[in-house]
C-alpha cells in the first residue's frame, strides 16, 4: 500500500490539532455603540428614514418662514398634485434602478402612452376605455423592448434607454403630428381620459385621484417589493445578477418582467397626466427621465441596484416639491430651486454615504 | 465493483467560449450515494463541466442523463428542481440579501391561506425558522442573527451558508466547486465534516478541489479532467496522490476509464 | 390688503421676456402690486408654467399675466385658476383659443408676419415670384404667436396658406421648408444651416423671433451669403432695431413688451379693486399694444418708421 | 523530530510527481480562424474602427443617395462645423467615461464659461484675452468641484454632475441675469471672444477655427491617451480601479486630474462656441451633455470604462452629423433624424458586444 | 539566534472598520533574507496586516519603521517607492490592459531624448523587452504575446504575472497574500519554487497562507495571527504543523514571541 492511500480516510496529521480549538469563526469583540452609532445603525437598515427626515424638517421650516399660505391644507394637497406625474413615473424607475438599470425613456413612454390614450379616442374614434387599455398595450410594448434589448441583447440599460428614449419621442412627434388634443373636446367626448383629474376634497384638502394612484401604487409597490417573492429576486438581481441566476432566480425573465411593469406603470402615469393637463400635449414629460432620477436618489436608492426603499423615492418627490413650491411662494428666482435641488441632490447621497460607511 | 446505475452522466460534452475550448467532449459518471471528486489544472475545464451539468452553462453538443433520463438544463432553476444543488467557485450569495433571504432565494415560502395564495405574501418567520434550524443542524450556527446581511459574515461563514443551502435542498445531487480554496484549516476542515455529513444521508456528492490530502481523504472515486476532457477514473485505494498528480499533469499515461467504472 | 400678482414667461432668458418682467416689476411697485415672477426652462417647457399657476392660486394672488409656451395645453389650468376668482391675462401669445383667457394684451401677430411680409414682397419686386424662402419657426407644437407669424408672413407675401390655422400644409414651391429654433440664437444658426444645405439658394429668410434671427444671421455670414439673402423679424428690441441699421435684419415688426407688461398690471389691480375686467380692441379678440414696422428701407404700400423712430421707441 | 519538521523544507510528496509533467500552462488548441472571426479579431482590437466604418459606409449610402449637394466640400466641411461643439465636449465627456464616470454638467460647464468670457469683457471691461483666461479658470473650478466630489467625498459620478449641473445651470442663469451679448458688439470690441468664428476657406471647404481646434484636440489627447503614462493611467482607473490603486496608480489624483481636464476643455467648448453663435447667449448648450455621451457611446467607448479610442467619439460625433444634415436635405421630418440616431445608439453597442462576444 | 537588525516591524497597529476590529494592537516583525509565513484563521486580520505594511491602507494607530526608521505611507505607490512590492490577494492586475502595461503600471519607462522628456512619450518597445526577460528569466513564459491583455489569462498565469513583477521591481520586501489559494498543485508549486527564487536573491519575503505543508516547507519563521494580534512566533523546525493549528485556533496556549524573535 502506498503513501496516500494509507492515509486514506483520514485528515492530515496536523489537522487532528483542531479538536481542542476554538470552533467558531472568528468574532471581534465589538466596542459599545455610542450613541451616534446607534444612530447611524438605524438610518442603515432603515434607508427611507433618511428623506423622511429631511422631508419633516424641510416641511418645518418652510412652514416657519412662510406660514399659512404655505403650511395649510390646501397648499400641502397641492404640492401632492404636482408631484403625482413625477411619483408615478419615479416608481417605474425606482424599479428598474433597483435592478441596477436605469430608464431615460420612462417620460417618453409616458407621453407617448398619453397620445395614444388621446389619438385612439379621437383619430379612429374608439371607445375611451378601449383606447386606454392600447395605451397600456404600447406602454407594455416599449417596456418589452427595453427590457428585451437589456436581458436578451444584453446591453447597458442606459445605453438602451438612451436609444429608446429617442426613438419612442421622435415617434410619439411623429404619430401625434405634434397636434395637441383640447381640454374642452376630451371633456365633452371622453372624459374617462380625464379620470385621474377628479378629486376628492376634504375641507380646504384637495386629493385628485392622480394623487391617490400614486400612493395606492407606492404601497402596493413596497408590498410587493418587501413581501413577495418576485420582489425579493427584483433586490437579488439588482444586487448581485450572476449570484442570482445561479442561486436560482430567473434573470432575464427577472429583467424582462420589470421593464415591462415599469411600462405598465408609464401608461398609467401617462393617463394620469391627462388628467393633470386635461389636454393631450405632445410636447410634456421632457423633464420626466431626469425628475423621476432624482426623486430616486434624492430618496437614499443606490444606482448600484439592491438597495433602497420606494417609500424613499416617494419622500425624495415630495422633498422637491416642498423646495419647489416654497421656493417659489417665497418669491425667489426659480433658478434658486434648482440650485438648492443641484446640492440636495450631492447632499442626500454623502449623508448616505457617511452612514453607510460608518455603519460598517 | 458498481455494478448500479449511475445517477447523473454526460457523455461527449462540448462548450466553446470564442477560441477556447473550455469543454472537449468530456464524458462524466456519478453513483448513488457516493463522493465523486473532480481535480485537475487550472483551465482544464472542471468549472465548466460541472456549470453545464448543473445548467449554469448550455453546452454546444452532448448528452446529460440524470437517473437514465436525457436532460437539458436551461438555468440553474430548472437543475435545482430536478434536485441537483450546487455551491459554485464564486458561491452566489447575494451580498445585500440576508442569510435567510439567500437560502430560500428561487424557493421562498409563502404564507398559508389567502395572503399567500393571492397576495403571495411570504412567510418570513417559517423561513427564518427552517434556515436556523439547517445551520444549526449542520453545527454551522453560530451566527446571531438569521436576518443579517450576507455581505456582513466572514468568508468561512458564507461558505457554511452556501454548503449549508445546497446540502438542505438537494434530494439528487450536490455539486461543490472548491468549496475550501479561500479556507483556513479550522473552516476547510467544518466545510468536509459537512460533506461527509451530506454523503451518511445518502446523497451523491461531486467535488472540485485543489488539495490533494482531502481529496485522498473523502473521495470514493477520483475524476481526473485533462485539457477539457475525463482522462481517467481511479480508485483513490488503489493509486497514490503521486500517481494522481502525474496523470493530470500528463506525466504518466492514465489506465483506461472502465477500469473503474 | 396687498394685490398680488404673478408673471410667468415662456423663458426667463430671451431679452423680450426680461424686458417684459422689469416692465411688470416697475409698474407693480408704482401701484402697490406684489409681483411674483415665474419662467419655463426652456421654450416650450409647459410644466413649469403649469407648476407656477397653481402656486399662484395657492398663494392667492388676484391676477396672472402669462406668455403661454403651449398655447392649447396650459387651458384647463387657466380655467382653475379662473375658477379660483383669479384673473388671467395672455401677453404677447394668445391662447388657444384666445377666450381662454379673461383678456389678451398682445401685438397682433398676424399683422406683424403679414408687415414683413408685404415688405419682403415688395423689396423683392419682380423677384418674388421666384424667391426661395426659408420658414424658421419656434417650437414643434405649434403655438399661436408661431402659427399667427408663419402664416401672417405668407398672406402678406402672397402665399396661399391653405389652413390658416396650421404651418405646413401649404404647397408653394417658394417655400424651401420650415424648420424648429426654440426661439433662441442655437436653434437659429442650425436650422438656417439645415435648410441652406435644403436649397442654397434661400434669398428669403422669415424667422420667429430676433434671437432666432441672429442665428441664421451666424449661419448665413459663415458661409459667406449674409449680403444676398433678406432676414425678416418680429420684436423690435433694441438689439434688433441695431440689427436693422446694420443691415443684419431687413425688416423686423416692433412689439411693445413694457406696454403688454404695464397694461397688465394694471388691469390686475383695477379688478382687484373694482371687479371690473379689460375690454378687447375695437373689432379684434385681444387688447392690441400695437406694431410698427422698422426698416432703413422703406417700401411703397407698407407704412414703417424709420430706424431712428424704431430706436426711440425700442427696448432692451 | 516530529512529522512536519521531518519534512521541513520539502515538498509534499505528491508533488514530486510533477517532475515529469507538462510544465505549461493549460492551453487548447484554438481551432483555426475563419476569414469572419479574423475580422472580429481586428475589430475587437481596433476599436475606432467599427465607428469608422459606419462614418464611411453613411457617406457613401447618402453620397449615392443625395448626391452633389450632399457630397460637396462645401456640405461635408459644413457637418463639421455642426459638431465641432460636440465634438470638442465630446473630448471631455470621453476622459470622463473612459475613467468608469460620466459628466452630466459639461454643457453647463460650458455655456457658463462663455458666458463669463463675455460678461468679464462687457460688464466689468477687462481686456479679452483675461476674460477668456477667467472662463478657462472657472471651467476648471467646475472641474475640480466635479472630480472632488468624485474622487475624494467618494460619489458616484453620475449623482455628482447630475447635482452640479444643476447647480452650474442655476448659477449661469443667475449670473449672467439672462442676458444676451450681442455678435455685432462683440465683433466691435472684442473680436478675440469669436476667434473660433474665423475660418481657412480651400475651394469650397470652409474650416472654422473651432473645427480645427477640435480635430487637433482629438488628435492630441489620442497620444497623450495611448503614449503618455498619465494615459495608460486613465485607462486603468477606469478598467479597475482598486487593481489600479494597488497597483501604484494614485487614483484619486488621477480622477481629479481627469475632472479639471475635462473642464478646461469645457471652458474651451464654452469659447468656441461664442465663435460659433457669434454672441453670448445662456440659454444654449442644454443638450450637450446628452449629445455628447451619444457620441461616446456610438464612437464605441464603453460605458464601463477602460475600453475604446477617442478617435471613436470623434467618428460617433460625424456620424450623427452625417445622418442629421444628410435626412435634412432629403427633406424628412426632424423627427425621423433623433429615430434613427436612437436606433444607431442601440446598434452601435449591439455590434460592439458581439464583436467581444464572438472575438472572445 | 538572529542578532541582526529587522527589515521590516510594526508596533501597536490598530485598524477598524466600522464595529469590526481587524487589527487590535498587532505587531510584526521581518529580517533580512529571511522568508516569513503569516498564518491564521479566516478574518484574524492577516491581510490587513500587510496591507497596512504596504500602504493600502492607513492604520489608525501604530507605528510602522522599515530599516529602522518610521515609515507612514499613504498610497501603495509610496510603500513601492521605498521598495515594497506586494501581491494582493485580489491580485491588482487591470484586466483590460496588456501584460506589459500592467508590469510597469505606475513606473513606466519614457524614451530618451526630447520625445520622452517634452512629450513625455512612453518606450512600448523597452517595457516589452523587459517584462519578457522577467517573465523568462523567473521561468513563466509560456505566453506567446506580451502585449496580450491580462484578460485573456488563465487564473495560473495572472498569477505568474503578478508575482513576476513583485519579484522583479521589490527591492527591499516581498508580499504575498495567499498567491496559491485558487492554483492547482502544479501551479502552486511553481509559485512556490519562484519564492525560493527570491529569496535566493536575498530579498526577504512575506508569504500569507492557508496551506500547512507549504508553509512548512518554505518558511523560515512562522507569524501566527490570532484575533486582530500576533499571538507568537514559532520556527517551524521546532513546532509541528499540529502545534502551529492549535496556537492558531487557540487550542494551546503559545510560547512567548520572544523565543524565536
Ligand atoms: N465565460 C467564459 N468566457 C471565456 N472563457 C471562459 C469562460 N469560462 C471559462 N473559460 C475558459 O475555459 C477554460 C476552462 O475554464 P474552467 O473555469 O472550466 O477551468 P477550471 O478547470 O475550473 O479551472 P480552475 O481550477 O482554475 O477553476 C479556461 O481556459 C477558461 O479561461
Ligand atoms: N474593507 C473592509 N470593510 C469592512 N470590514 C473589513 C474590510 N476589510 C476587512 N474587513 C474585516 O476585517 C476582518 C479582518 O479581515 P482580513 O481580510 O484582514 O482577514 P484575513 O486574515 O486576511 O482573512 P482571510 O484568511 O479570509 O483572507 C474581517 O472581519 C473582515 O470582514
Ligand atoms: O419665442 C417666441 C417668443 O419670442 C418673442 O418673439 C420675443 O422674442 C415673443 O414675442 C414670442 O412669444
Ligand atoms: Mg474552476
Ligand atoms: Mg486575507
Amino acid at each position: 500500500m502506498t503513501e496516500a492511500s494509507a492515509r486514506g480516510g483520514q485528515p492530515q496529521e496536523f489537522e487532528k490539532a483542531l479538536a481542542g480549538g476554538d470552533a467558531s469563526v472568528a468574532q471581534f469583540e465589538s466596542h459599545d455603540r455610542t450613541m451616534v452609532e446607534r444612530l447611524q445603525h438605524f438610518l442603515h437598515s432603515s434607508p427611507a428614514a433618511v428623506p423622511l427626515i429631511v422631508l419633516i424638517a424641510s416641511l418645518a421650516i418652510f412652514a416657519m418662514l412662510i406660514g399659512g399660505r404655505f403650511f395649510s391644507a390646501f397648499s400641502l394637497t397641492l404640492i401632492l398634485q404636482q408631484v403625482a406625474i413625477v411619483g408615478i413615473v419615479g416608481a417605474a424607475q425606482t424599479l428598474v434602478i433597483l435592478t441596477a438599470g436605469i430608464d431615460l425613456s420612462v417620460g417618453a413612454i409616458m407621453v407617448l402612452t398619453s397620445v395614444v390614450m388621446g389619438q385612439f379616442t379621437f383619430r379612429y374614434g374608439l371607445p375611451a376605455p378601449v383606447a386606454i387599455l392600447c395605451g397600456f398595450g404600447v406602454g407594455a410594448a416599449c417596456g418589452f423592448l427595453n427590457g428585451w434589448l437589456v436581458s436578451r441583447v444584453k446591453l447597458p440599460p442606459f445605453i438602451v434607454t438612451l436609444g429608446t428614449w429617442q426613438v419612442i419621442l421622435a415617434a410619439n412627434f411623429l404619430y401625434s403630428a405634434n397636434e395637441t388634443i383640447r381640454a374642452q373636446d376630451i371633456e365633452a367626448n371622453a372624459p374617462l381620459l380625464q379620470w385621474f383629474g377628479n378629486s376628492v376634497r376634504l375641507g380646504s384638502a384637495v386629493f385628485t385621484y392622480g394623487v391617490i394612484a400614486l400612493v395606492v401604487l407606492v404601497l402596493v409597490l413596497w408590498y410587493v417589493l418587501n413581501h413577495t417573492a418576485w420582489g425579493r429576486h427584483v433586490y437579488a438581481v439588482g444586487d448581485d445578477p450572476e449570484a442570482a441566476e445561479l442561486s436560482g432566480v430567473n434573470v432575464n425573465r427577472m429583467l424582462l418582467s420589470v421593464y415591462v411593469l415599469a411600462g405598465l406603470i408609464c401608461a398609467l402615469a401617462g393617463w394620469a397626466l391627462i388628467g393633470r393637463l386635461g389636454s393631450v400635449s405632445p410636447t410634456s414629460g421632457q423633464f420626466a427621465n431626469i425628475e423621476s432620477i432624482t426623486a430616486v436618489v434624492i430618496g437614499g436608492i443606490s444606482l448600484f441596484g439592491g438597495r433602497g426603499s420606494i417609500l424613499g423615492m416617494l419622500f425624495g418627490a415630495l422633498i422637491v416639491g416642498v423646495f419647489s413650491l416654497a421656493l417659489r411662494l417665497i418669491g425667489t428666482d426659480p433658478q434658486w430651486t434648482y440650485l438648492l435641488i443641484g446640492v440636495l441632490i450631492i447632499a442626500a447621497v454623502a449623508v448616505d454615504q457617511w452612514i453607510r460607511k460608518v455603519a460598517g | 465493483m458498481m455494478q448500479r446505475e449511475p445517477v447523473l452522466t454526460a457523455r461527449g460534452l462540448v462548450k466553446r467560449y470564442g477560441r477556447v475550448t473550455a469543454l472537449d467532449a468530456a464524458d462524466f459518471d456519478l453513483y448513488p450515494g457516493e463522493i465523486l471528486a473532480v481535480i485537475g489544472d487550472n483551465g482544464a475545464g472542471k468549472s465548466s463541466l460541472i456549470k453545464a451539468i448543473s445548467g449554469a452553462i448550455t453546452p454546444d453538443e452532448g448528452e446529460i442523463r440524470l437517473d437514465g433520463e436525457p436532460v437539458a438544463f436551461r438555468s440553474p432553476m430548472e437543475a435545482r428542481d430536478a434536485g441537483i444543488e450546487t455551491v459554485y467557485q464564486n458561491l452566489a450569495l447575494s451580498p445585500a440579501l440576508s442569510i435567510a433571504d439567500n437560502m430560500f432565494l428561487g424557493r421562498e415560502i409563502r404564507r398559508a391561506g389567502p395572503l399567500g395564495k393571492w397576495l403571495r405574501m411570504l412567510d418570513r418567520s417559517a423561513m427564518e425558522k427552517r434556515a436556523r434550524a439547517m445551520l444549526s443542524e449542520l453545527g454551522l450556527m453560530t451566527i446571531q442573527n438569521i436576518g443579517q446581511a450576507v455581505e456582513t459574515l466572514s468568508g468561512g461563514q458564507r461558505q457554511g451558508v452556501a454548503v449549508a443551502r445546497a446540502a438542505a435542498f438537494g434530494s439528487r445531487v450536490v455539486i461543490m466547486d472548491e468549496p475550501t480554496a479561500a479556507l483556513g484549516v479550522k473552516e476547510s476542515r467544518r466545510v468536509l465534516e459537512l460533506i461527509l455529513d451530506v454523503k451518511k444521508r445518502g446523497l451523491p456528492i461531486v467535488l472540485i478541489s485543489h488539495n490533494m490530502p482531502h481529496v485522498f481523504e473523502v473521495a470514493d472515486r477520483i475524476h481526473i479532467h485533462r485539457l477539457g476532457r475525463r482522462l481517467t477514473v481511479i480508485d483513490p485505494k488503489e493509486y497514490t496522490m503521486s500517481d494522481a498528480v502525474a496523470f493530470m499533469t500528463g506525466a504518466k499515461a492514465p489506465p483506461a476509464v472502465a477500469a473503474v467504472a | 390688503q396687498e394685490v398680488g400678482a404673478c408673471l410667468i414667461t415662456k423663458t426667463d432668458t430671451n431679452p423680450f421676456f426680461v424686458k417684459m418682467k422689469e416692465g411688470a416689476t416697475a409698474k407693480a411697485q408704482e401701484l402697490g402690486v406684489n409681483l411674483k415672477s415665474y419662467a419655463g426652462k426652456i421654450d416650450g417647457d409647459s410644466e413649469s408654467q403649469v407648476a407656477a399657476i397653481e402656486s399662484c392660486i395657492a398663494d392667492g394672488a388676484k391676477g396672472i399675466l402669462i406668455t403661454a409656451s403651449d398655447t392649447a395645453g396650459i387651458v384647463p389650468l387657466i380655467k382653475k385658476a379662473r375658477d379660483a376668482g383669479i384673473l388671467v391675462i395672455a401677453l404677447d401669445t394668445p391662447l388657444d383659443p384666445a377666450e381662454a383667457a379673461d383678456a389678451t394684451f398682445a401685438t397682433d401677430n398676424l399683422l406683424a408676419g403679414e408687415l414683413i411680409g408685404k415688405w419682403a414682397a415688395a423689396t423683392l419686386g419682380d423677384g418674388a415670384a421666384d424667391a426661395k424662402i426659408a420658414f424658421l419657426n419656434l417650437t414643434p407644437s405649434q403655438p399661436t404667436v408661431d402659427v399667427l407669424r408663419n402664416q401672417g408672413f405668407m398672406k402678406g407675401f402672397g402665399i396661399d396658406t391653405k389652413d390658416i390655422n396650421r404651418i405646413g400644409d401649404e404647397d408653394d414651391p417658394r417655400i424651401v421648408g420650415h424648420d424648429i429654433t426654440n426661439g433662441n440664437e442655437e436653434g437659429g444658426r442650425k436650422a438656417m444651416e439645415n435648410l441652406l444645405q435644403k436649397d442654397p439658394s434661400i434669398n428669403v429668410v422669415h424667422t420667429i423671433n430676433e434671437p432666432a434671427a441672429a442665428g441664421a444671421y451666424e449661419a448665413l455670414k459663415a458661409v459667406g451669403m449674409e449680403k444676398n439673402v433678406l432676414i425678416v423679424s418680429v420684436d423690435g428690441g433694441c438689439p434688433g432695431v441695431k440689427n436693422v441699421e446694420a443691415g443684419v435684419i431687413g425688416a423686423t415688426s416692433q412689439q411693445y413688451p413694457l406696454l403688454m407688461a404695464s397694461l397688465g398690471i394694471e388691469a390686475i389691480k383695477k379688478f382687484a379693486e373694482t371687479g371690473e375686467k379689460p375690454q378687447a380692441s375695437e373689432g379684434k379678440n385681444f387688447v392690441d399694444t400695437g406694431v410698427a414696422l422698422v426698416t432703413a428701407n422703406p417700401v411703397d404700400g407698407v407704412e414703417s418708421i424709420d430706424v431712428q423712430k424704431g430706436l426711440d421707441l425700442c427696448w432692451g
